[in-house]
């Protein structure tokens, strides 16, 4: 069990860099949600089931419907990079 | 400049945190209080799920801190978005497919939503992870028709008769001459739906609330001006 | 499986998740990640309580069939940690309700920007145009606004 | 006894009621607040009284202290939550049309205050402070202008990353101990955290929560915030939301964290504070930042003082915080009216005597002017300083004094302003409103009362301060006699 245990966190941690180095921003909370999703997977192998419910539900669901619905306000809803410059002025 | 004195900064906390990480001595938690709640918790508290004892039991008050931060920052939120011009720009509407699954969905979630909620003391699960999908069972018909309405008067309702609830639940323990958010009614029997004293109830109305709380402010955030 | 090796495995997953974030925060300059790093820092910290709960060969703290286990898992940092993820959002719905917001009253959501705007409104209204006073208090450089900054933006 | 619960349960409960009271009857939600605070003071005099001076303990939830959470009554506690509902009433937004919403807000923070002021669960505390947190972000914001927008957010942003260190101190806590009742860690202390873990948890707890407490390195926002907040939200983050982060890093510290590296940890950032916080407010060309940034100075002489070892040191940063407390709130009310730079205020004291006087006397307070409540205050945390062997704590007793020597140029600076004879400026500002004259008037009465008053109640702070400092008292009052047998 340790070995799943070490894998995923290293996705843990590649997602969490991932979350800052991303470009896109769409892609970046795409990661914020694996990094969620992970944890609660780690969760239930840590014995904590009600927590990794809330972390599922809270972190990944909620917390990722949040940020897209404000990407959308914010006018960051892109899948290109490109486009950005362009639209911004 | 900047840049580097933040990467710099970084820097040192890792390495501080590393050096704490090497030096010390980061093991288990010596389970002090940990053990005497294992074992009486199912006496005390009659909740199968020893966690759900914690959280409304041992740690009620910080369930009700928790309520009110998340009613605080909703309260925030809709305070810092304002209110929506009528004539603004909205999303346009969403595909038939989804509005159908949307309509299929809500009971589906409503049930599951509650299911959770109810059985918090028996299995994992309970108020709040019951209580987001509650939100989003209420939260799905308005992504898929950006145009409806939310009944905020509504859901203002459902989350401070919650709230008031869950206090008022303690106040009655209080008045009753024990301390406050003590569990009352009969605990029953250990791992039946109808055990657990007030705690179950004291879950719904965590549950109420953080749906309704969750529904509002996604509805605030959705409902906020479109830009463009 | 070694629990001392067990132990370190997963300290240095929740270390290395609030050193990123905290990394994410210190460094970064657009608003919206900063709000992510936040976050994921916030993830570290959590799973760092879940981890000092956690006894190898303990199961989870529910009690099925009536059958109390011999060996369970602390339950208390498992209610922290349930709390803290509920507060976690709470802070982040608002805070990306405030980013909303600056973002239409300044146009962007680069934080230096942001910042240098900010104080160029906040000496606009207090009436203060001499450089002295456009001073932040750590230790940082004197603000100097660019010739494209205007002030004024009041939301709504 | 149970009953002191209800100062945190009732305007929690008058908040979550609020939206829909407002929604049936409009006027409902003006004075709710102003009712329920009011109840809140009764009932503290009330088990003040009752309680004769002896500290108290109560299990929340019925469970025996380490298990559950319990509340520590304490005269400190009984004070700082008074002062939260009698300072919180005076400051209440009542003029103008507030948007029901800020008074909600009012209320979860007085609620959350209280909260921590009684807490004795470290987790608890971190609860009520992210409470306390999150409805002052609310408040701050509540001029809705894009500045204020731009200060919340990255206020909100350092708050949050305070929020992270302060929770994996206590995450280091627990790892240790397995526990997190004040009483029970005091009892597991110097065995358990007086080790290199135990200081690094300290630190991040003093940092995540000195984010409140305008501590040194991460007091980045104040200047914004008070200059884009109303007024009185700033008097009131100034003057009780910092000196409640202040009482909880004292209460950690003095129960779990007695060790000399703790105490010169804080020494060292509280003098940062003070000679950053004064030269910054030396330099600043308007009336609020001065304020903002002598309200850092303040806070850091309070860090300085507390961190003098002993009884002594308690008593000092009592004192000094106490004082603060009535002044800084005074003092940003009479800002009100005198915005914008001090160029222009060439005269406005002329325009309104009273608030001129006022100001006067406050300044002179802040100072430090013999009789006044201000100097016992410098001069106890001087003799304390001067009496502790070591350089650092002589390095800072010359620092404190020196910090006085410039709040006493730039606060005679802006005297001398108001007083100049400049007819055409001092046409421009309107006068203070009446409910603001008499809050500070109400304030200054104080003050001068203390000055006449102030050797009963030396006294009083003294008792208080003993008892603040016995841990031994502390511990068996939570956990009975024995100490934390389990």
């Amino acid at each position: 069990m340790i070995w799943l245990l070490g894998i995923l966190i290293v996705m843990m941690l590649v997602a969490a860099i991932a979350v800052l180095v991303l470009d896109n921003h769409i892609a970046a909370v795409a990661a914020a949600s694996i990094v969620s999703l992970t944890l609660s997977v780690l969760f239930v192998l840590l014995r904590a089931p009600d927590v990794a419910m809330t972390e599922a539900a809270v972190g990944a669901g909620l917390s990722s419907l949040i940020l897209a619905l404000s990407l959308r306000r914010l006018g960051l809803w892109r899948i290109e990079n490109t486009v950005k410059e362009t639209e911004d002025a | 400049m900047r840049n580097l004195t933040s990467l710099l900064f970084a820097a040192g906390l890792a390495f501080f945190l590393l050096v704490i990480a090497a030096r010390f001595d980061l093991g288990a938690a010596p389970m002090l209080i940990g053990n005497a709640i294992l074992q009486e918790a199912p006496e005390q508290t009659g909740a199968a799920n020893i966690v759900t004892s914690v959280v409304l039991g041992y740690r009620g008050i910080d369930t009700l801190g928790e309520i009110a931060i998340l009613f605080t920052a909703s309260l925030a939120a809709g305070l810092v978005l304002g209110r929506r011009r009528p004539e603004a720009a909205r999303d346009a509407d969403s595909g038939a497919v989804l509005q159908i699954s949307a309509q299929l969905l809500f009971p589906l979630l409503l049930v599951v939503g509650f299911y959770i909620i109810l059985h918090g003391h028996l299995t994992p699960g309970g108020g709040f992870q019951g209580g987001v999908i509650l939100a989003a069972a209420f939260f799905l018909p308005l992504l898929a028709r950006p145009g409806t309405s939310v009944n905020h008067a509504g859901l203002s309702l459902v989350e401070g008769l919650a709230g008031a609830g869950f206090i008022l639940i303690g106040l009655l323990a209080l008045f009753q001459g024990k301390a406050f958010l003590e569990p009352l009614l009969d605990k029953g029997t250990l791992g039946t739906l109808v055990s657990a004293g007030t705690l179950p109830l004291l879950y719904l109305a965590v549950g109420l609330k953080v749906g309704a709380e969750l529904a509002g402010l996604l509805a605030n955030l959705a409902d906020s001006e479109v830009d463009q | 499986m070694n629990a001392a090796e067990l132990h370190w495995l997963l300290y240095g997953g929740a270390i290395g998740l609030i050193v990123i974030g905290a990394a994410g925060i210190v460094m970064g300059k657009h608003l919206f990640r900063i709000i992510l790093a936040l976050a994921i820092a916030e993830a570290g910290a959590n799973l760092m309580l879940v981890v000092a709960g956690l006894r190898p060969d303990a199961v989870a703290p529910i009690i099925t069939g009536g059958i109390i286990p011999e060996q369970m898992v602390d339950p208390v940092p498992q209610a922290m940690v349930l709390t803290a993820i509920v507060i976690g959002v709470g802070i982040q719905a608002l805070a990306l309700s405030l980013a909303i917001r600056v973002y239409k009253a300044y146009g962007t959501l680069d934080m230096r920007e942001i910042r240098l705007k900010m104080a160029a409104d906040i000496d606009a209204a207090a009436g203060v145009d001499d450089e002295v006073s456009q001073e932040s208090p750590v230790g940082e450089r004197p603000l100097e606004l660019p010739d494209g900054v205007t002030t004024g933006g009041a939301g709504q | 006894m149970n009953m002191i619960t209800l100062i945190v349960a009732l305007p929690l409960l008058a908040a979550f009621l609020l939206p829909i009271g407002d929604r049936a009857v409009g006027s409902v939600s003006r004075f709710i607040g102003p009712v329920v605070l009011l109840i809140n003071m009764v009932l503290i005099m009330i088990l003040w009284q009752k309680s004769g001076d002896v500290p108290f303990a109560l299990a929340l939830g019925g469970f025996r202290p380490p298990l559950g959470i319990s509340f520590y009554v304490d005269q400190l506690a009984l004070l700082f939550a008074l002062l939260v509902s009698v300072l919180t009433l005076m400051l209440w937004p009542y003029k103008g049309d507030t948007n029901p919403r800020v008074f909600g807000l009012m209320l979860l923070l007085t609620g959350a205050a209280s909260g921590m002021a009684l807490s004795g669960d470290l987790f608890n505390i971190y609860v009520f402070f992210e409470l306390l947190s999150v409805a002052s972000f609310g408040l701050v914001a509540s001029l809705r202008t894009g500045a204020a927008f731009a200060a919340t957010t990255r206020y909100l942003i350092i708050s949050g990353f305070g929020t992270v260190m302060a929770l994996t101190g206590i995450a280091l806590i627990y790892t240790q101990t397995g526990t997190l009742n004040l009483a029970h860690l005091s009892a597991l202390a110097p065995q358990q955290l007086d080790n290199a873990t135990g200081l690094t948890a300290f630190a991040l707890i003093l940092l995540g929560i000195g984010v409140k407490a305008e501590l040194f390195p991460v007091n980045t926002w104040v200047p914004e915030i008070y200059a884009t907040a109303t007024r009185r939200v700033s008097a009131l983050m100034a003057g009780l939301v910092s000196k409640l982060a202040v009482l909880v890093i004292v209460r950690v510290m003095v129960l779990i964290f007695p060790q000399p590296e703790a105490m010169q940890l804080m020494l060292a950032l509280g003098v940062a504070g003070v000679l950053i916080g004064e030269l910054s407010a030396w330099r600043a060309r308007d009336f609020v930042r001065m304020l903002s940034f002598s309200s850092i100075g303040q806070l850091g002489l309070v860090f300085v003082a507390f961190s003098i070892p002993g009884e002594a040191g308690i008593l000092a940063g009592l004192a000094v915080a106490l004082h603060h407390l009535l002044v800084k709130p005074a003092l940003f009310l009479l800002a009100e009216r005198w915005g914008g730079s001090l160029s222009r205020l060439e005269g406005a004291g002329r325009r309104s005597p009273l608030a001129a006087g006022l100001f006067v006397l406050f300044a002179l307070s802040l100072v430090g002017v013999p009789p006044l409540p201000g100097f016992w205050a410098k001069l106890l945390t001087i003799v304390g300083l001067v009496g502790q062997a070591g350089p650092l704590y002589w390095f800072a007793a010359a620092v404190v004094l020196v910090a006085t020597v410039v709040e006493v140029n730039y606060l005679f600076r802006f005297g001398l302003t108001l007083f100049k004879n400049n007819e055409a400026s001092a046409q421009v500002h309107k006068p203070h409103a009446v409910i603001d004259l008499v809050t500070v008037s109400v304030m200054g009465g104080v003050l001068l009362t203390a000055m006449f008053l102030i050797a009963p109640l030396g006294d009083q702070l003294q008792t208080i301060a003993d008892q603040a400092i016995d841990r031994g008292l502390y511990i068996s009052t939570v956990l009975g006699p024995v100490g934390g047998a389990r």
